[in-house]
């Protein structure tokens, strides 16, 4: 019987056949932490092992700052510090300060991400490193001391869903739209404890960016990891950035013609249209159509979902053909993943133009996905933003959020209520 | 008035920081509440322990730094009885004021005062009793003795315009 | 007997000739509030007034903690936005692409200007001294009380005349110069005073320059600090100038003043302000190779595009060693930097560059300390816990200082990578 | 672990109840689990009184997907360490269901919790008598009754040590 892309992927790493449903013993290629979490996990660490523990391979472990970064609470301070003086003691070099961005879109753009790697990380969107073919997931402080023992820890091989999607984006309408459309359609717990692997040609297209926004929301759904194959374009970069070995990697990490599917579904994006999941859940989802004119106060633009150049290049796009400013007593508040991101962006001019347009530009992080950090919401505002989360009070007590594309978003910043990016865009 | 408490003492240039951490001063917007931290970052046995009455004794240039006037605000609400200081900086004198919270500058009575000790303050006197001795302070201005005596700035801004 | 600025313009706009002494009731031009105005409001109503005295005199600028890190900071703003609205606020700067830091929001915008009299409820109003405006911080309930009146109250204030000659050595700017002053005359060595500075010296500085001194006039003490409302001045403010109810007035050179330093700049060298007040002068021989753990480039006192072309000069195709936030004044000095390609330069190196605003300065954003760490700033205060915690450091310079520290990552000399 | 019956009150919530509803990120920063009960459901409208007036023994009882959200561990220290002895819900969310079985925190599966909730079966502020071992469930306020299945397999094992690192030390030393 034919094995699915996630039980090859637990097989490679437990060294052994693999069965649906067994528990199984994995080694661990990256485990890693953030300053989120991070320091509950040295804390931990060190006092089970009494501060004697070693990491089993300090090349293995990293550290990634983006909850807030910089800082701006003595607590999250006092913790990055922790992070950073275990790192040194222990001889991990891998740890991204504050002045890189958003921790798996850095780990990806450092090369320490391969297809059919098997990662830890204190962030329930790990899983967005599906998008180039590794099993990537978030877990708890408790997770990750466990795995610095011996750098294993264990996992249920799950099920598996197949999702194709084929068809072309008509003008203004992206893979954002599709993932919402998704999330609407299967609800919170769609992807129960599942393991799902996106095909068909519009997957096959798709950029980097759109697969790790695809990837990221399968949490939205409760999913363990949405997974792609390394194609074309996408294949290439990793190459470049994590070397040949990646190529072996794809050569063992298809699935089999006759893997065994729990449930299989088929989508069709060529009459797919903006889409946006209103207050207060992600699956709560309805057409942009359906509640254009809605009031908006803040516009946020970033987050792990949606926080790269494409995207951004998406929404400039849209500022560019309504040749406008942002509304007034809009707050419109842009933030790239990462610093290679943000380069890019100055380089094609982009920062530039938004700010005269009336946007701001954050360095990159997590921003108000984290809350505590940039774009908190007063009670009454709404926000629409490309963030992956909309629980009730999230980014403030009493606001209320939605969620859409990079277009979407600016077409309402611009307009300072929803608004169908087609009606800019044309 | 008159007024007696137990001195806490402090040196010179006691900045608003110190009284008042600035990361306070956004999340913190309860009036009662500023009273929690007052000088939580220059002794924290007097953020716990103050009592209502007490007097601070301070070097020269109390309250130097910022505007806050929370770092008169949070000693108003501990209901601190007045500060005794060689000089008071020019914001946080102001702030003071218009606070109601009485402030008097001796440099001699600020010598002779130590932590612990009990203290007078005779405001129509002008003097300041201690145990080694009285020493006079030079009275407010007019202008200033109605700012007090209407209990702040704002109650006299209202008398002022007739509210 | 000659008059000093403060006589004059406190005399103007009390109808009388005043000295040193008197206490004046004056109506101030513009009245700056930053993030405060929120809690000036809930002081205001309790006055039992409805409307403010001018609403074309109040000047609301967010920069404390925007875009707003919590929602308790992100209700303020909202407050702020509806007496926006209530009491027809024109010149209210939210947090767009058009703001900044309030000092250098009310500088770059034309507010602020030669001889009139502004206050802010922020202590370094006294910033704006450097256009030859007279503007000092107050208190809360001081500008809710000016805002119901539009009155305010000062004693005219002793003035101390601080004359400058000379040029700076390569390596030495505007801010070595105020650290000395600071060391040489102490944190209070300028209490309730007007303090003017003259000569030469002053003539030759970039605005930039002279709002570093003025910005920390009041680390020194001083009521406000003014510079010479120069042709340099008139040629920036003429185009941009908010109001034509501006004058440029200055001195009389035979005024009384209470005391008169001077300075060669020659003399002046690279030096910091160590922990844990702003007096504490140290040469930078005597601090060099202290360990720190942070470099910050910002605040109201130097993160204007001369001062990151300083920074930027040092770091330019290299890296540096610790984490070294970079926070432009505001977002035209963003614009402007990214445009002269400072913007890549700090990228490059391994900075942090923020949005324009206060940062970590006074512990709410960006940057926090942790127990046991040092940072080196371009700010303005290093009291004990300014940033965050009282078991961290903080060390005063220049820019450059700050960008050569960042590089070697302990206290350096700019000397030595210029 | 030991058999016997728990008795508390009943603290009743629905389905998707997310990681920010149950430990808001706005206290992310905290890294000493026993100060993280006071934060419990902070952000929950009609549950905000939960950290104030939770007694220990009282039990937290939810719909489907119990958890959904980030990974914080912080959602499960706020409610062990606040005396909550024991989870009934119909479904965990993935990552909230490790952090539990790592922390050896007992959690139950019971079947149809989710709709006896929508339908008013059990109530917030019932007494409920709940047999461990046994996956009993009783309402004694209204008679009604529910099964809860535990956990099985290696997650047992883990449980049963007391958490994920005491059950790696127990491996390590049986090695």
């Amino acid at each position: 019987m034919g094995k699915t892309m996630i039980e090859k992927i637990i097989r490679r790493a437990a060294g052994r056949e693999v069965k649906v449903g067994e528990r199984v013993w994995c080694r661990m290629d990256l485990s890693t932490a953030r300053d989120f979490g991070g320091a509950n996990c040295v804390l931990q660490f060190e006092e089970v092992t009494d501060k004697k523990g070693k990491v089993w391979d300090p090349d293995k472990v990293a550290f990634t700052f983006d909850l807030q970064a910089p800082s701006h609470s003595e607590k999250v301070s006092t913790n990055q510090k922790i992070i950073r003086e275990f790192a040194k003691k222990q001889g991990i070099k891998k740890v991204f300060d504050v002045d890189w961005g958003i921790g798996q879109h850095v780990l990806l753009e450092n090369g320490l991400v391969k297809p059919g790697d098997v990662i830890l990380g204190t962030d329930s969107h790990m899983n967005l490193l599906g998008a180039v073919g590794a099993f990537a997931t978030g877990v708890g402080n408790t997770d990750i001391v466990a795995s610095w023992f011996e750098g294993t820890n264990w996992f249920r091989v799950p099920e598996t869903m197949k999702i194709t999607v084929n068809g072309k984006f008509a003008k203004g309408v992206c893979m954002r739209d599709l993932l919402t459309h998704i999330v609407g359609t299967l609800g919170a717990d769609g992807m129960f404890f599942l393991s799902t692997e996106f095909y068909g040609d519009t997957i096959e297209r798709s950029s980097l960016s759109e697969r790790i926004t695809l990837c990221s929301m399968v949490t939205e759904m409760s999913g363990k990891i949405g997974l792609i194959m390394p194609n074309g374009k996408v294949l290439d970069w990793l190459v470049e950035r994590a070397g040949d070995e990646v190529l072996d990697r794809v050569k063992t990490l298809a699935a089999d013609k006759d893997a065994v599917y729990c449930q299989e579904l088929e989508f069709n994006v060529d009459n797919l249209e903006p889409m946006t999941s209103c207050p207060d859940a992600p699956d709560n989802v309805k057409k942009v159509r359906e509640v254009a004119g809605e009031h908006v106060d803040q516009v946020h633009i970033g987050s792990c979902s949606n926080g790269r150049f494409e995207d951004i290049s998406a929404a400039f796009e849209v500022l560019k053909k309504a040749n406008s400013r942002v509304a007034p007593g809009m707050r419109a508040i842009i933030t790239p993943a990462t610093r290679e991101v943000m380069l890019q962006c100055a380089e094609a001019g982009y920062i530039q133009k938004f700010l005269e347009a009336g946007v701001i530009f954050t360095n990159p992080t997590c921003a108000l996905c984290t809350a505590e950090h940039y774009g908190a919401l007063p009670s009454g505002d709404v926000g629409m933003s490309t963030t992956n989360r909309n629980f009730i009070g999230k980014v403030g007590k009493g606001s209320h959020t939605y969620l859409a594309s990079p277009m979407t978003a600016m077409a309402t910043a611009i307009r300072g209520k929803i608004t169908d990016p087609r009606d800019i865009l044309g | 008035m008159k007024i007696t408490g137990k001195v806490w003492k402090y040196g010179d240039d006691v900045n608003t920081d110190v009284i008042f951490p600035g990361k306070y001063t956004y999340t913190v917007s309860d009036r009662a509440e500023m009273g929690k931290y007052a000088l939580e970052d220059l002794d924290p046995e007097f953020t716990r322990n103050a009592q209502a009455g007490d007097i601070i004794v301070g070097g020269k240039n109390w309250g130097c730094g910022s505007s806050r006037e929370q770092a008169v605000t949070c000693l108003k609400v501990r209901g601190i009885g007045a500060i005794i200081a060689k000089g008071f900086a020019r914001i946080y004198y102001r702030n003071a004021l218009n606070e109601g919270l009485p402030i008097v500058v001796s440099p001699e009575a600020v010598d002779a005062l130590e932590k612990g000790q009990e203290v007078t303050i005779d405001f129509d006197k002008s003097e300041i009793v201690t145990a080694k001795g009285t020493f006079k302070f030079p009275p407010y201005p007019d202008f200033v003795k109605g700012l007090i005596e209407d209990g702040g700035l704002i109650p006299h801004v209202k008398k002022s315009l007739g509210l | 007997m000659g008059k000093t600025f403060a006589e004059k313009v406190l005399g103007k706009a009390a109808g009388e000739s005043v000295s040193a002494g008197q206490v004046v009731i004056v109506e101030p031009h513009f009245c700056m509030s930053h993030d405060n105005a929120a809690p000036i409001w809930g002081t205001f109503k309790k006055i039992g007034v409805d409307k403010v005295w001018k609403p074309d005199h109040l000047v609301f600028i967010l920069d404390h903690a925007i875009p707003a890190p919590t929602d308790k900071h992100a209700e303020n703003h909202k407050q702020i936005r509806e007496v926006v609205k209530e009491q027809g606020i024109r010149y209210f700067y939210d947090v767009t692409s058009k703001g900044g830091v309030c000092h250098q929001i009310m500088c770059e915008e034309g507010f602020a200007l030669p001889g009139l009299i502004m206050v802010g409820s922020d202590s370094h109003t006294c910033t704006y001294g450097a256009f030859g405006a007279f503007s000092t911080g107050i208190g809360r309930s001081e500008m809710a009380a000016t805002w119901a009146t539009g009155q305010i109250w000062f004693r005219v204030p002793e003035s101390m005349k601080i004359t400058v000659k000379g040029k700076f050595k390569k390596g030495v700017s505007a801010k070595d110069l105020i650290l000395k002053i600071a060391g040489d005359i102490k944190a209070d060595g300028a209490d309730y005073m007007s303090i003017e500075f003259h000569g030469p010296a002053i003539e030759e500085m970039s605005l930039a320059e002279r709002m570093t001194l003025c910005n920390m006039g009041i680390e020194i003490g001083a009521k406000n600090a003014v510079c010479p409302p120069d042709q340099k001045v008139l040629d920036f403010i003429k185009p941009i100038a908010k109001t034509d109810e501006w004058e440029a007035m200055w001195a009389d050179d035979d005024a009384v003043y209470a005391q008169e330093l001077n300075y060669d700049l020659g003399d002046i060298e690279p030096c910091v302000a160590k922990p844990h007040t702003v007096d504490n002068y140290a040469s930078i021989g005597e601090v060099k190779g202290t360990p720190i753990h942070q470099a910050f480039l910002g605040s109201c006192t130097n993160a204007r595009i001369e001062d990151l072309r300083l920074a930027a000069d040092i770091l330019k195709g290299k890296e540096v060693a610790v984490r070294t936030i970079v926070i432009p004044a505001s977002w035209s000095v963003f614009r402007q930097a990214m445009k002269e390609g400072l913007i890549d330069v700090f990228l490059d190196a391994g900075c942090v560059i923020t949005n324009p605003g206060c940062g970590p300065c006074m512990g709410n954003h960006e940057g926090i300390l942790a127990p046991g760490e040092t940072c080196i700033s371009t700010a303005n205060r290093n009291f004990k816990g300014r940033m965050g915690n009282k078991e961290s450091n903080i060390y005063l310079a220049s820019p450059m200082t700050v960008a050569a520290s960042a590089l070697k990552g302990e206290i350096s000399d700019p000397r030595e990578v210029l | 672990m030991e058999n016997k019956v728990l008795r508390g009150k009943a603290w009743v919530f629905g389905d998707d109840i997310d990681t920010d509803l149950i430990y808001h990120n706005k206290y992310l920063a905290e890294t000493d689990p026993k100060k993280m009960p006071q934060y419990s459901f902070e952000y929950l409208p009609g549950k905000e009184n939960f950290a104030k007036e939770v007694k220990e023994g009282d039990f937290v009882v939810a719909g489907t997907n119990f958890g959904c959200g980030s990974s914080r561990e912080h959602a499960v220290y706020c409610l062990k360490y606040a005396g909550v002895p024991v989870i009934l819900a119909e479904s965990f969310s993935r990552i909230y269901y490790r952090n539990a079985i790592n922390n050896g925190y007992p959690v139950l599966f019971v079947k149809g919790l989710s709709q006896a909730i929508k339908d008013g079966k059990i109530k917030d502020g019932d007494d409920l008598e709940v047999d461990l071992e046994k996956g009993e469930i009783r309402d004694l306020t209204n008679g009604n009754s529910f099964h809860g299945d535990a956990v099985a397999d290696l997650e047992m094992d883990i449980m049963k040590a007391g958490g994920l690192i005491e059950y790696l030390k127990e491996k390590a030393v049986s090695k």
